[in-house]
């Protein structure tokens, strides 16, 4: 656990946080939500929760990404807001 | 100065959990958009999980893994692992992001086949214009 | 086996909805009968073990063996027996009463249907159980999920009402998980007995008022208060007939019963009404709540909408006559649970009836309603009647007590709004009587026929009636045998 | 609604990190979190369950009832996309596709019913765009078994390294929505079925419920997993142990399953006729 | 043996600021596929190089294991990244984008 490195990677979350709700195009909504997720699990790997950020690198950056470009080529690609 | 950097060394990340908790209602509350929506909504519970293990970390202390050969004999110090216990509750936490994920996009989906825009105010127009039509039916 | 009871009542939902499942893929003509044995088994062994609390007093249950602030454990007492069996009791009738409705609409997703069906009720019954505070979470969001799924399937605006009602149900899950957040960093511990034992110590603690806060709010957004109250009526309403008289019914009782749980057995009375000092304000707001759900009850043009609304309005008693904070104000409350989701699922049932027959549940379409319909009318006026608070039926005593709770704490603002309250429901109810029995045109070229919703319909509502008046009549013991013992003592 | 959007969270932000100031430090081992309930985890786990991963131990054995519910409350999520999407209707197309491989040309064939739907050098498609890559396919072709045996690694292994039941559950899940991007539901459905899917979640948490039934049956309460070594012949403390491993066996066949329908419902939007 | 992993680490860091500048440097997509698909995986290839020799420094089989682990690492890095920038490279001809040419 060292704490300069976790405040970067929590400034770069937070920063790509506000990235993914402000972009309008919604296929980089999606892959930007993925690499927020591997963010989440890399911070989470330094606090020593193992198997917490393995959890989130299967599923938050792998299934649910998935999921998420499916449902948006199911329906619309682009955001008005 | 150094009491200044102490206080925000031990706080910073609850900090940073409630900045996000804040990005995620922001998204819920003022985006049109459906699938942004679902996506602030996925930023504000992985902001709890973080809360949580953020509680359960320890400083010089490694993963809460024992070693199963030498560890049966000697006395374990539990200050030399992390607190186990969040974890399990976030792992459980993350099943329920995850579901919840697929509910609601397979709920937008089905919102995308019957409306035909994800736009949350076009949807509350439409809406309002069928009962609209309903209320002249029932007058006439 | 006899000590197994407590976690057999959640397991038995639990395991036939997997069956359920897994025979709506081979053979979908059993999921309806598999779902109400079930029910039927489950309501038994809850029956069972209304009958060993009221021999022995509070049972514990330790899940896989561990003690409890290692392990999870189930703790069933005087206040969550009964109110299990009145879960199993509507879970049952609305299996009943839903299975036509479902043939119809739902022809070849009966499976999945009926195996989310019982995955609530499973959800709703370990939540009432636990002793555990994140184990209450995750049977919340079984709840809530399977909730959303249920509302999802009904008219053309059901998913996009259930898709609102996610959100504010994640809001409100996500809260309450942070409260939890802050209890578990300042007691390190999770087991509901184990943080009342903690938090004495800590009452100067900011971190636990936040925590409280947190919790309130969670649970206030879930039962729909009134500012928070924005998903409740749509998802109410566009939902299948089918599922709203299920969730309807039960999901704002349970919550409200996870708010007096919270309060008395883990943040303590002592603390949440003389320490925090917000009884008054919440009695004002719920004083609030009443009379703006009233209005907006008086506005509403469908049935299920008003029906909605006054679903608020009750939550809003139920809420204040606990937060009175003295002893009849809580029997009333807790009665008031059980006799509300009685009466609501009562009238919904009969929604349910009207909305099978006639297609549509605009008032324009209720006349001669008790020409075509009698049986279902006759219930609905019952329902009707006891949400008022006519006398036989049971909700007259709930509101008895809560009046004299506010009158005998000095609390006349809520006493006059539930006043208030009883004459609105009196016009609204009235309103659909007198459009149903009078109705001045088209009697002469348009024949009324009967037609009424099948047995299977009414047999469910017929039952529910009866249990209406049965627990009027029985409320003294229900009273002096179960919620006597469930308040503690040091309330007055 | 953005004003509103901005009033709220700056109100109920100031709140938050008001409250933040009474939290004991970040790290600090002698915050009660750290010192109520973990420290008899971490002291008992091995000599309780013999499991050298705490986090496994809580999960499966002192916390198991949880995780029961958190399997169900996956299997719940694909009961309700399967009952929101799912669509039986067939829409009756008077043509099929089908695609020559060697040269990548689509051919429109109308009255197509006494047609094999694969040959060698014909293969049916839905729709025109469906892509064709022979070095996505072989390259995945490579993959796909390598990561099953790891997603079974990580379940078995889930005793003495990060990992257990569930990651392995959606990494397996996942190695099938590779085959299924880079080849095509068509073929994907043709190896899972809608109805193979659903049974391996089914039997998934039934395997997990079946564990706690059957101590119920020894006569001990609910997943309470020392009762069974008297048909596993062994000690109670290797006895948790192994049904620990037989549990998250259980889980993991769960959320593949799980993974898989969802998938195929989202991506097709329930009618199951083209992926992604 | 410090020499070496600090080295290899260096050439790795190398190759992925070298990759990082031409992703932001090259006109369009496809010259941008070319940097982010090479020298990632080169970059990719010495650090992991550098770790399993950093892991290997005292030797034992449990320490052999693990560094065998990363080299699989590099070796199913190596079939994945170019199949993936192929990938891309060939969803973008099929959407329509034209290459860049020096001449516009």
């Amino acid at each position: 656990m060292i704490w300069q490195i976790d405040v970067i990677i929590l400034v770069m979350v937070i920063i790509i946080a506000i990235g993914v709700i402000s972009i309008k195009n919604l296929l980089s909504v999606g892959i930007l939500f993925g690499a927020y997720s591997f963010m989440m699990c890399l911070l989470w790997a330094i606090m020593g929760a193992v198997d917490v950020a393995f959890t989130e690198a299967s599923v938050g950056a792998g299934v649910s990404t998935v999921f998420l470009i499916a449902a948006i080529f199911r329906t619309s690609r682009g955001s008005k807001d | 100065m150094d009491n200044y950097l102490f206080f925000i060394v031990s706080k910073f990340n609850y900090w940073g959990v409630m900045i996000l908790i804040m990005i995620g209602i922001y998204a819920i509350i003022s985006k049109q958009n459906l699938i942004k929506k679902i996506i602030g909504m996925n930023i504000f519970q992985t902001a709890i999980i973080l809360f949580y293990i953020s509680i359960g970390s320890k400083k010089n202390a490694s993963i809460p893994i024992l070693h199963h050969l030498n560890e049966h004999t000697q006395k374990i110090n539990p200050d030399d692992f992390v607190n186990p216990l969040p974890h399990v509750l976030m792992l459980t936490a993350i099943v329920v992001s995850v579901a919840t994920l697929g509910v609601a996009l397979s709920l937008a989906i089905k919102i995308y086949q019957q409306f035909g825009t994800l736009e949350e105010n076009i949807i509350n127009n439409k809406i309002a214009a069928d009962n609209n039509r309903q209320s002249v039916i029932d007058r006439l | 086996m006899s000590e197994h009871y407590p976690v057999l009542i959640v397991i038995i939902p639990f395991i036939f909805a997997l069956i359920v499942a897994f025979a709506g893929f081979i053979k979908p003509r059993l999921c309806c009968f598999l779902t109400i044995s079930a029910l039927i088994l489950s309501l038994y062994s809850s029956i069972i073990l209304l009958f060993q609390v009221f021999k022995t007093g509070c049972i514990e249950y330790r899940l896989s063996g561990w003690s409890p602030p290692w392990g999870i454990c189930y703790n069933i007492d005087y206040l969550n027996s009964i109110i299990i069996v009145v879960v199993m009791i509507v879970g049952l009738m609305c299996a009943i009463s839903s299975q036509k409705a479902v043939n119809r609409d739902l022809d070849q997703k009966k499976g999945a249907f009926y195996a989310l069906f019982l995955l609530f009720i499973t959800g709703l019954t370990g939540i009432l159980a636990t002793g555990d505070l994140f184990n209450l979470y995750v049977l919340l969001e079984i709840t809530s999920i399977s909730g959303y799924a249920l509302i999802g399937t009904g008219n053309n605006k059901a998913a996009f009402a259930s898709l609102k009602y996610l959100f504010m149900g994640t809001i409100g899950a996500s809260f309450y998980l942070l409260g939890i957040g802050y209890l578990y960093i300042s007691t390190g511990s999770l087991n509901m007995a184990d943080i009342a034992a903690i938090i004495p110590e800590l009452q100067q603690s900011k971190t636990i008022m936040f925590a409280f806060i947190f919790c309130m709010t969670g649970l206030f957004i879930k039962m729909g208060m009134f500012p928070m109250h924005g998903w409740l009526p749509n998802a109410y309403s566009d939902s299948h007939s089918a599922t709203s008289t299920l969730v309807a019914s039960l999901t704002t009782k349970v919550m409200l019963y996870v708010m007096i749980r919270l309060i008395l057995n883990v943040f303590l009375p002592d603390y949440s009404f003389s320490k925090l000092n917000i009884d008054n304000i919440m009695v004002w707001f719920a004083t609030v709540v009443i009379i703006c759900g009233s209005f907006l009850a008086l506005s509403q043009k469908n049935l299920k909408y008003m029906l909605s609304y006054i679903i608020i309005t009750e939550v809003g008693y139920i809420a204040g006559g606990f937060w009175l904070g003295n002893r009849l104000g809580m029997t009333g409350a807790i009665l008031h649970i059980l006799n509300d989701a009685l009466m609501t699922m009562c009238l919904f049932l009969s929604s349910a009836n009207f909305i099978y027959v006639l297609k549509n549940d605009s008032f324009k379409n209720f006349k001669d309603i008790f020409l075509k319909m009698p049986f279902s009318a006759a219930g609905f006026v019952i329902g009707g009647a006891s949400i008022i608070g006519v006398p036989p039926t049971c909700g007259f005593f709930s509101k008895w007590y809560l009046l004299s709770a506010a009158q005998e704490a000095g609390h006349y603002e809520f006493f006059s709004a539930l006043i208030f309250s009883s004459l609105i429901c009196c016009i609204l109810f009235f309103r659909i009587i007198e459009q149903g029995f009078f109705s001045e045109d088209d009697h002469e070229n348009n024949v009324t026929k009967f037609n009424e919703a099948p047995v299977s319909m009414i047999i469910p509502l017929g039952i529910t009636v009866l249990l209406l008046i049965a627990a009027g009549i029985y409320s003294g013991d229900i009273i002096t045998n179960f919620i006597d013992h469930a308040i503690p003592d040091i309330i007055t | 609604m953005k004003i509103i959007g901005i009033i709220t969270i700056l109100l109920s932000g100031s709140i938050m990190i008001y409250s933040t100031l009474d939290f004991p430090e970040w790290g600090d081992p002698l915050s009660p979190a750290n010192t109520h309930l973990s420290v008899y985890y971490i002291e008992n786990s091995m000599p309780d369950t013999s499991v050298p991963n705490i986090v496994t131990a809580i999960l499966a054995d002192y916390r198991s009832y949880d995780t029961m519910f958190e399997t169900t409350v996956i299997f719940a999520a694909g009961l309700a996309c399967f009952l929101l999407l799912r669509n039986f209707r067939k829409k009756k197309k008077e043509y099929s596709l089908y695609r020559h491989i060697p040269t990548g040309v689509t051919l429109k064939i109308k009255n197509s019913a006494d047609l094999a739907d694969d040959t060698k050098l014909f293969q049916r498609i839905d729709s025109t765009w469906v892509p064709f890559d022979l070095v996505t396919r072989t390259a995945s072709g490579l993959i796909v078994p390598f990561i099953q045996i790891f997603a079974l690694y990580v379940i078995a292994h889930g005793h003495h390294s990060p990992g257990g039941g569930f990651q392995g559950g959606v990494i397996f899940g996942a190695a099938f929505i590779l085959f299924a991007i880079s080849y095509s539901l068509r073929e994907s459905l043709k190896i899972i079925s809608e109805k193979t899917a659903v049974i391996l979640s089914c039997v998934g948490v039934m395997i997990y419920a079946g564990t706690g039934l059957l101590c119920l049956l020894f006569g001990s309460n609910f997943l309470n997993y020392g009762s069974l070594a008297q048909i596993l012949f062994t000690d109670p403390v290797s006895a948790r142990s192994l049904a620990i491993l037989f549990v998250e066996i259980g889980v993991g066949l769960a959320v593949a399953g799980v993974m898989i329908w969802l998938y195929y419902n989202i991506s097709s939007s329930g009618k199951y006729n083209q992926g992604l | 043996m410090d020499f070496f992993v600090i080295l290899l680490m260096l050439l790795g860091a190398l190759f992925f600021t070298g990759g990082s500048i031409g992703i932001i440097r090259f006109p369009d997509f496809f010259t941008r596929l070319h940097p982010a698909g090479k020298l990632d995986t080169m970059g990719l290839l010495f650090t992991m190089a550098s770790c399993s020799l950093y892991n290997v420094n005292d030797f034992n089989l449990n320490n052999f294991l693990v560094s065998l682990k990363i080299i699989f690492i590099v070796a199913f890095i190596f079939i994945t990244s170019p199949t993936a920038t192929h990938a891309i490279a060939d969803a973008g001809l099929r959407a329509g984008l034209v290459p860049w040419t020096k001449k516009r």
